[in-house]
């Protein structure tokens, strides 16, 4: 009873199946207006970061300190700030470090808190373990660790980072781990069980990709955190290193000032709000994207 | 039930010594030096070493570690090097501007929040939802200080309602008290009702396609009493944890508000005692917040069993 | 500007709300260079010698004071009946017990004094025995930071090191309650016993107007700016620059610039590039100062470009040389003598914080400053904390922007002599025995003739650069009248109206 | 198909088998145990279909999940071809995971729905290292095939397949290593009844074609008795019956045993019976009943059923029962 | 006719708007319901039976869901009503039980006061008297000790009572029409037993009419007066319970009485498979929905749609064939082997 002949239009239909499953995605995306417009938004903003050199005129530290705090005018579209520099230079530069403290963060806490996440929910010992140790950090005053760590670092971007990822791992180790629990007990996993998987094997192929959902959503609020934490850190001194521009640091930067150069806030602060806001949106739409299930009715 | 209770304060023995090592080591491989701050800028080489010696941190740091942890172990967290008195009290006359501001800003968190994702999730996938949602997201994506500021200037500086910063203790008066809190609760406010509104957003999605919601429906009840009666005590569970989480990091120290505001909270006492190098401050803070934050999520843990009969620990 | 009648001025009584910036780390001014504790302390502990307006010791717990012919020893008359807040009169006992205590915790008292001693001639006369003809003595002990605060006998013979516990002085107030990290808050003493003369700088009459006095502890500046605005404070130092118009725009609140200190670069003289003379001088005409200036200081309304080390204020002292080099900008030299002094390609290492935002922004315009004629930098920006440790280190750093307080004699500027250590390591014998000749010169006169030399000396070695001098801004309410900055706020003397 | 089993060398045999759980609470604290798993004692011989009944958590997937280790017991041995496997090493046991498989009760969740079905199907292969890629893939296409699936279904995902075919799916899965044993845990349970049949019938032929052992769990008698040539019926973690399927039907001796057929609904309308109706609900497997574990609903309850636990007796024919009224 | 009908469903057709574009999930269903009369509707997974129960009490999601035909209850077209004036026919008129007891009750509420609630609201009555009300209702369902029960939370029962407690509160307020949605399928078949029985026992001492859901045809067998069979969002056939199990002329319903496996069958025989699967409702076949999978279908099935026509002997099928088989067979021949 061996392999009988394909029937000729098999493949036919699997190439339909494919491009109408392509075309029914495309769709999905279309229809889902957090992703568009949350994508849009960070695709934009990416860009013109990546961009920078190219539609600014000025570099973000060519100081001019006669010309501080202008208000927006032809020349500097955003206005200067305390030291003259070009405000839209910055913040457009600036894009670039916040995105890239968010995107290491959300990068590097996504990977450490799933991995920690499998593993205590997968072995109760460490669990026992990572938990108190997570129980300990998320007790920890987190700005207490961030300033320790650029003390004992160096004030570097990559400090800012490590920071941040410490404070934010617990959190994201948390839920990988209860939604991982979740999975453990599916039948599915037990199946694998009973075929003689290796543990290694079981957390990585059949829970692993069933605890995405979660963690992608988590991932890019903790996206959006970061930048605003990189903030907080610039106003207790321990932020990215100035002249770099961050959006956080031109923030503080022009809260001093922000009765009399109100552009030195609004326009920084316009786009970590946007970035926010386009990840959040990004993240929430991705959750119903990825996860076809819940456009499914119930089943029986 | 005891014996829960029991168990749980006993858990916190690990958790607090992982603390106190991390604190410890964290802090003392930390450049700065508490006797050079003391001293002030322009302190000389020789006086700072004369300090350092007296203060016990020329000592070897294993030596310094023990002798203040066995400290710890009977009770004595030592005194604070910087301010003029025992670490507990720093701790205790901290506490309290913290503990209240804390609950203020839950409370406004709670009231802004919990209706907010009520209704967006009634109304799921309507504008009113997306209106809401994004509402909340605004919350967060603006950092403190700068949420803070624009409060201070609209509300104290342009329309003289509230004072700019600063605290008085309940001791002065309930308005007194709560006039100088209000701001500041309403930055946090702000963050945390993001969170706890989009938590109570789909929680309740998630209540609102249970079975016995439909139960409800059958038996002829208002959409009022269902969402407020049935669905909400349910879906509020998960956003209980939030709450507490929430909480706890509020009681850890909204550390920058706490700084614009003017509030000699915890989170200010830890600032400061970082700036200051007071290691013995910082160790004894650290520990007591986390203690504390170990306790309010034993105390949440306790509550569920209020909110959800099936978690009542006195029961079979 | 006396105007009395016209709106109750002059009055006496009420609350007068200061905000501060940071809380001392102790009352006792014997143990800690801290200014807080002198701004605060001033109020409570007064000293046998201060400085009057133009900079001159001058006597306010003694009622004179008198130098010997050989300069060896000083003689202080004490005024009498004056009470300490306990209720007890000061004495020659107490005198003698303080100034011991303070001549051993003060770290230049301890060098300069150290084989001296002060001795009770009688109950109201003191004198200070000298090994050695010591002319500046007395600006040393009218010093207004660690300063040589007049305390009881018995709290002294009491006192733990880290500092006296019971804060009890002669001053025009009394310390009622320091709540920590939030407020001082000080009482008037009503026994208080003023020096008769008419008010002259620290000395002269003194008086408490107001029955309380807080020091509001409030460390953001934005803060005290809307907190002086809305009227919680009727007195806000160290307003931001930026805060200026804002707050002259404010008809209640006036805003009051006063001297702060002047702003330097430090350099690491034992190792790196900058431990060879003509790098310090590459570095001294690459940076222009009045652009330094202009970034940290915002207008020239809050700056001077001074090349004095004793400015114009401390009008005795003030002395012309160094004027040359201060003034000298030139770039093309200066990249030059960089490559001439072994400059090739590094980037330098400058060292600062952001908690001193005026030094942070300095050493952001260095480094565009040196960027422009191809010297590579990289700001290394710690907490205060870390700074004052990171930069005993002689390997870690190139540059370090520094502010410093006023001085009033040349030996507090710390970078000039070589023996105490001082971060940025001078090693310049010259200017160690121009300092040695300064303090044991025959007369007034002819130590400020040898300072003369001494400034020149620093400009020539640069030890460090000196920027210029800085003002601050305090924002007072304008129902607040005759408060003054001399060294500080003086709250003495000032009254609060109604309204 | 009668056998004589007395002759024969059982394949597995399950002896006095006990699985009990702790109970915490959402909280983590121990509040109890579930004794899922009390007493179960039986053999399984090659080629047969041994039928496991008993009403919704009385044990039966507990008694399966424990034999293939997927939880550990807590008491009793289980001897394959007559080597214990309770006692083997995770490792050592790994040969026999390929001679037994087990298909799952719940189709919807026994598939991995981030993985296409041919990645499910070739899984248990390539962990026992059975073939080439290549030759996996083809095993796994004429696998599909055999459970009535199409080839090019080989790499669709599981959403988009009914439960009917996912539960084929779990029997390819389970096929693809040559079982000598199949625990099929309600595989029909969670069908229609016309999807029911289907699957019934391919479970049918395979064993024809490749002789397994099948045990075969379900709380459906009439589906069960369809299947079986032998059936265990287990209440409250006991085997208390266990007999030749024609045999147990006609003359069923446990009293739990009798109320159970006659609560069977027949579709039939004109065939009302007497129906036993029992009282009382089922206890709590966390709190079971002292003695017989029946006696709180068993019509003909005595004294000595309330204190004490009765033993299995060997009737004729293979016949086993342990009640109180047959001793 | 004399009975009475209590609730008569016309050509109901229930839409959902989906992603896809609309769904009717229920197409043409027409029955009806009598005083003291139970109807089984069967049908397998995903045939509509839920979307018409709920369409019934207009549970469905209004925002999504639109209904068309009638839905006739005491005269009145309840897709007519306000959604005030059906608030006070749900749980008080016309009740419902649900398939799974274990999730179908409020986990935070203790049993008595979700059974006082719906008392409370319909009848009016104070919350004591209806606390006392409700614990005579689970003296009725045969909970022992109910005065205790009535103060205790789900999770402490166990499934066969939280589904009394389920009947008691859609019997509390005495209604004229009981839907059963699959009501046991959840128990054991012990269980069910006492369920199905007092379900019936209820039936007769209050006069309802009810609708009894599931696809377990035993117990259709045992419970029901009349039968709907239905396919794919239709109803295919509906009788009296013996004319449909013994004379069931819908080659669905046939092919469905066969594949059971009976208790007292012959065991070597293979069962009866209905070949192919039941479509998606995004791909409903044109013609007769069942034609796909019909043996005996031609061109005529798969073109055109056929209407329920009534048979006789209040026997209705939809099919074109339904004369041919008929003729062919006779009465008697088919269905079960009794
Ligand atoms: N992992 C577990 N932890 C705790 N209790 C369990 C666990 N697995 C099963 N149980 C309990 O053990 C008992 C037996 O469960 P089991 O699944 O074996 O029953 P079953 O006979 O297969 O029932 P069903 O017909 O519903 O599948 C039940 O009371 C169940 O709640
Ligand atoms: N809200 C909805 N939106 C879209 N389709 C729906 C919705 N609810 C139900 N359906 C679809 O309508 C069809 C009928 O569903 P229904 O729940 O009535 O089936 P059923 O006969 O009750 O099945 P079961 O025996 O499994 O309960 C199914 O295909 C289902 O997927
Ligand atoms: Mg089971
Ligand atoms: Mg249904
Ligand atoms: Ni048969």
């Amino acid at each position: 009873m061996l392999a009988k002949v394909m029937e000729p239009d098999v493949a036919v239909q699997k190439k339909d199946i494919a491009k109408e499953r392509r075309s029914l995605f495309i769709r999905r995306v279309w229809a889902n207006k957090m992703v568009v417009i949350g994508g849009g938004i960070m695709l934009l903003i990416t860009l013109s970061a990546l961009a920078a050199p190219l539609i600014t005129q000025f570099t973000p530290y060519d100081l001019e300190a006669v010309n501080r705090l202008k208000p927006p005018n032809a020349t500097h579209w955003f206005g200067t700030d305390n030291f003259g520099r070009d405000i839209f230079s910055r913040v457009v530069y600036g894009a670039r470090v916040s995105l890239a403290v968010g995107l290491s963060v959300a990068v590097v806490t996504g990977l450490l808190g799933l991995f920690i996440g499998m593993y205590a929910s997968y072995y109760r010992v460490l669990d026992h373990i990572f938990m108190r140790i997570a129980d300990g950090l998320m007790a920890f005053p987190s700005i207490l660790l961030a300033i320790a760590i650029m003390a004992v670092m160096g004030p570097k971007p990559i400090n800012v980072v490590i920071a941040i990822v410490i404070v934010e791992t617990p959190g994201v180790a948390r839920i990988v781990r209860s939604a991982a629990l979740v999975v453990k007990e599916q039948t599915y996993v037990e199946a694998a069980r009973a075929q003689g998987a290796s543990s290694w094997k079981i957390i990585w192929s059949h829970i692993a990709p069933n605890v995405l959902t979660p963690l992608i959503v988590q991932i890019t609020y903790v996206f959006s955190v970061s930048m605003i934490i990189e903030a907080s850190l610039s106003f207790l001194g321990a932020g990215i290193p100035a002249p770099e521009p961050s959006w956080g640091n031109i923030l503080y930067d022009g809260k001093s000032v922000i009765q009399t150069a109100w552009w030195m806030t609004v326009f920084p602060g316009m786009f970590l709000l946007l970035a926010v806001l386009g990840s959040n949106l990004l993240g929430d739409g991705l959750r119903d994207l990825i996860d076809p299930q819940s456009h499914q009715t119930k089943k029986s | 039930m005891k014996i829960y209770i029991l168990q749980r304060l006993l858990s916190l023995i690990p958790v607090m010594l992982v603390v106190a090592i991390v604190v410890f080591f964290l802090i003392h491989l930390t450049p700065g030096d508490p006797a050079s701050i003391i001293l002030g800028p322009d302190a000389l080489p020789e006086d700072i070493q004369a300090l350092r010696k007296e203060l016990g941190l020329d000592l070897p740091l294993y030596q310094q570690f023990f002798s203040w942890f066995s400290g710890v172990l009977i009770g004595d967290l030592g005194d604070s090097l910087y301010l003029d008195m025992p670490v507990l009290k720093a701790f205790t006359s901290h506490l309290a501007p913290t503990l209240s501001l804390a609950i203020l800003a839950q409370l406004i968190s709670i009231v802004i929040a919990i209706p907010f994702g009520v209704i967006a999730a009634t109304k799921r996938g309507t504008t009113v939802d997306q209106f809401f949602m994004v509402f909340a997201l605004l919350g967060i994506s603006i950092p403190s200080f700068l949420l803070g500021l624009l409060l201070i200037l609209l509300f104290a500086v342009e329309l003289r309602w509230l004072p700019a910063a600063g605290y008085q203790p309940l001791s002065a008066g309930l308005w007194n008290h709560l006039k100088f809190l209000l701001l500041p609760a309403i930055t946090l406010g702000a963050i945390q009702s993001a969170l706890i509104a989009r938590m109570t957003r789909s929680s309740m999605l998630d209540i609102l396609s249970m079975n016995y919601i439909k139960t409800a429906h059958a038996k002829g009840l208002k959409e009022k009493v269902i969402i407020y009666k049935h669905a909400f005590r349910n879906a509020f569970i998960p956003i209980l944890t939030v709450i507490g989480q929430a909480f706890g990091t509020l009681v850890a120290g909204a550390v920058v508000t706490e700084v614009v505001f003017n509030i000699p909270g915890l989170g200010q006492l830890i600032v400061n005692a970082i700036q200051r190098r007071d290691y013995v401050l910082i160790q004894g803070t650290v520990l007591l917040i986390a203690g504390t934050y170990v306790l309010i999520n034993l105390l949440v843990d306790l509550l569920y069993g209020i909110v959800d009969p099936r978690i009542r620990l006195n029961r079979k | 500007s006396d105007d009395a009648g016209k709106s109750g001025k002059n009055e006496k009584g009420g609350t007068l709300n200061v905000a501060y910036m940071a809380q001392p780390p102790t009352l006792d001014p014997h143990v800690t260079v801290s200014v807080a504790t002198t701004d605060v302390g001033r109020n409570i502990f007064e000293t046998l010698l201060a400085f009057n307006e133009r900079n001159e010791a001058a006597p306010l717990l003694a009622e004179s004071f008198e130098s010997s012919e050989d300069l060896k020893s000083i003689t202080f008359t004490l005024r009498k009946g004056v009470k300490f807040h306990n209720g007890k009169e000061m004495t020659a006992d107490d005198v003698v017990a303080s100034m011991e205590r303070w001549k051993v915790l003060n770290g230049k008292a301890s060098t300069y004094f150290s084989k001296s001693e002060f001795v009770k001639e009688d109950d109201y006369t003191v004198t200070l025995k000298m090994d050695k003809p010591f002319t500046i003595a007395k600006y040393i002990l009218a010093t207004n930071i660690n300063f040589p605060a007049i305390m009881p006998k018995e709290v002294i013979e009491n006192a733990p090191k880290s500092g006296v516990k019971e804060y009890i002085g002669t001053g025009p107030f009394k310390l009622e309650e320091w709540k920590q990290d939030q407020y001082i808050k000080l009482v008037k003493n009503d026994d208080y016993q003023s020096p008769r003369k008419e008010p002259d700088g620290l000395v002269g009459k003194k008086e408490a107007m107001v029955d309380e006095l807080y020091f509001h502890m409030v460390p953001d500046a934005s803060t005290r700016t809307a907190g002086i605005q809305t009227g919680e404070y009727d007195i806000a130092l160290q307003i931001p620059y930026d805060n200026v118009p804002a707050i002259e725009g404010d008809p209640n609140v006036e805003a009051m610039t006063h001297p702060e200190g002047f702003s330097t670069v430090v350099f690491n003289k034992r190792n790196g590039l900058f431990s060879n003379e003509k790098a310090r001088q590459a570095l001294n005409l690459a940076v222009d100062k009045q652009e330094v200036m202009m970034a940290a200081f915002t207008d020239e309304k809050f700056y001077t470009l001074e090349h004095g080390l004793l400015t114009k204020e401390y009008v005795s002292w003030y002395r012309e040389q160094g004027k040359e080099q201060y003034e000298a900008h030139d770039p093309e030299t200066a990249k030059k003598l960089f490559k001439e002094a072994g400059y090739n390609g590094e980037k330098l290492k400058i060292l600062t914080t952001r908690d001193y935002e005026d030094q942070y922004q300095i050493a952001v315009v260095i480094q565009e400053n040196l960027k422009k004629i191809g010297v590579k930098s990289e700001l290394q920006v710690y907490d205060w904390a870390t700074l004052m440790e990171v930069r005993e280190d002689d390997t870690v750093y190139d540059l370090m922007p520094m502010g410093y307080n006023p001085v009033t004699d040349p030996t507090q500027i710390n970078f000039l002599d070589s023996r105490i250590h001082y971060t940025g390591w001078s090693n310049s014998p010259e200017m160690d025995q121009l300092l040695d000749e300064l303090m044991v010169a025959p007369s007034d006169e002819d130590a400020k003739e040898i300072f003369g030399k001494l400034q020149h000396e620093s400009w020539n070695y640069l030890p460090a650069i000196k920027f210029g001098d800085y003002d601050s801004v305090a924002a007072i309410r304008t129902n607040v009248e005759h408060f003054e900055m001399f060294h500080g706020p003086v709250l003495w003397n000032v009254t609060k109206s109604k309204k | 198909m009668e056998q004589q089993y007395e002759k024969q060398e059982p394949l597995l045999q399950v002896k006095d088998l006990q699985k009990h759980f702790r109970i915490t609470n959402p909280l983590g604290k121990v509040t109890g145990h579930v004794k899922a798993v009390n007493h179960v004692t039986f053999d399984l011989f090659e080629k047969e279909t041994l039928g496991l009944v008993g009403e919704s958590g009385c044990g039966k997937s507990t008694t399966g999940r424990t034999i293939l280790r997927l939880t550990e017991p807590t008491s009793g041995t289980a001897l394959y071809k007559g080597q214990d496997i309770f006692s083997l090493k995770e490792k050592e046991f790994m040969p026999v995971r390929k001679e037994m498989q087990m298909i799952f009760q719940d189709p919807h969740s026994s598939l991995n729905p981030k993985k296409r079905i041919g990645f499910s199907i070739e899984e248990p292969m390539k962990i026992q290292g059975i073939g080439t890629k290549t030759e996996r893939t083809d095993k796994a296409m004429d696998l599909l095939h055999k459970v009535g699936l199409r080839k090019d279904q080989y790499d669709r995902y599981p959403h988009e397949f009914s439960g009917g075919q996912r539960q084929r799916i779990g029997l390819a899965r389970a096929l693809a290593v040559t079982p000598k044993i199949i625990i099929c845990d309600e595989p029909v349970s969670a069908l229609d009844v016309s999807i029911q049949s289907q699957v019934m019938n391919l479970l049918q032929e395979l064993q024809e074609e490749f002789g397994q052992a099948y045990l075969f769990i379900a709380h459906d008698l009439s589906v069960v008795r369809h299947i079986s040539d032998r059936i265990g019926v287990m209440y409250l973690g006991n085997i208390v019956e266990l007999a030749p399927t024609d045999q147990l039907f006609q003359n069923p001796l446990h009293p739990y045993t009798q109320a159970l057929l006659s609560a069977i609904p027949i579709p039939n309308p004109r065939r009302k019976r007497e129906r036993i109706v029992m009282k009382g609900d089922v206890p709590s497997p966390a709190n079971l009943p002292s003695g017989c574990v029946f006696h709180t609903r068993c019509p003909y309850v005595m004294d000595r059923c309330k204190s004490e636990v009765p033993t299995t007796i060997q009737g004729a024919n293979g016949h086993q029962v342990a009640c109180h009224l047959h001793m | 006719m004399s009975i009475q009908p209590l609730l008569e469903v016309k050509h109901l057709r229930t839409t959902f708007a989906t992603e896809q574009g609309p769904v009717a999930a229920v197409d043409d269903v027409t029955f009806m319901v009598s005083k003291g009369e139970t109807v089984g509707v069967v049908g397998e997974s995903g045939c509509g039976k839920s979307v018409t129960s709920e369409s019934i009490m207009r549970l469905l999601n209004e925002k999504t869901t639109t209904y068309e035909g009638e839905i006739l209850f005491e005269g009145r077209d309840l897709l007519k009503l306000s959604k005030s004036e059906m608030r006070k026919i749900r749980g008080n008129k016309i009740s419902m039980v649900f398939q799974d007891p274990m999730t179908s009750l409020n986990p935070v509420q203790t049993i008595g006061d979700q059974i006082a609630e719906v008392i409370v609201i319909h009848q009016k009555v104070s919350k004591g008297t209806a606390l006392k009300k409700a614990e005579e209702m689970l003296k009725l369902t045969g909970i022992p000790a109910p005065e205790k029960r009535i103060h205790e939370y789900p999770h402490e029962m166990s499934g066969g009572m939280r589904q009394r407690v389920l009947i008691a509160m859609a019997l509390a307020c005495r209604p004229k029409v009981l839907i059963a949605d699959e009501p046991t399928t959840a128990l054991d078949v012990t269980i069910q037993a006492q369920i199905l029985e007092l379900i019936d026992d209820l039936k007769s001492e209050l006069e309802m009419g009810v609708m009894m859901i599931t696809h377990d045809l035993g117990v259709v067998a045992e419970v029901c007066q009349r039968v709907v069979v239905m396919y794919l969002g239709q109803v295919i056939e509906e009788g009296g319970v013996e004319t449909l199990f013994f004379n069931p002329l819908h080659p669905y319903t046939k092919g469905l009485l066969k594949s059971i496996p009976q208790i007292d069958g012959d065991r070597t025989e293979k069962l009866h498979v209905i070949k192919g699967v039941v479509p998606p409702l995004t791909a409903i076949p044109t013609g007769c929905r069942f034609a796909p999978r019909c043996a005996f279908a031609d061109e005529q099935c798969k073109s055109s749609t056929p209407d329920l026509q009534e048979i006789g002997n209040g026997q209705k099928v939809r099919c074109w064939k339904a004369d041919e088989f008929l003729n062919k067979e006779g009465h008697g021949q088919n269905g079960a082997t009794v």
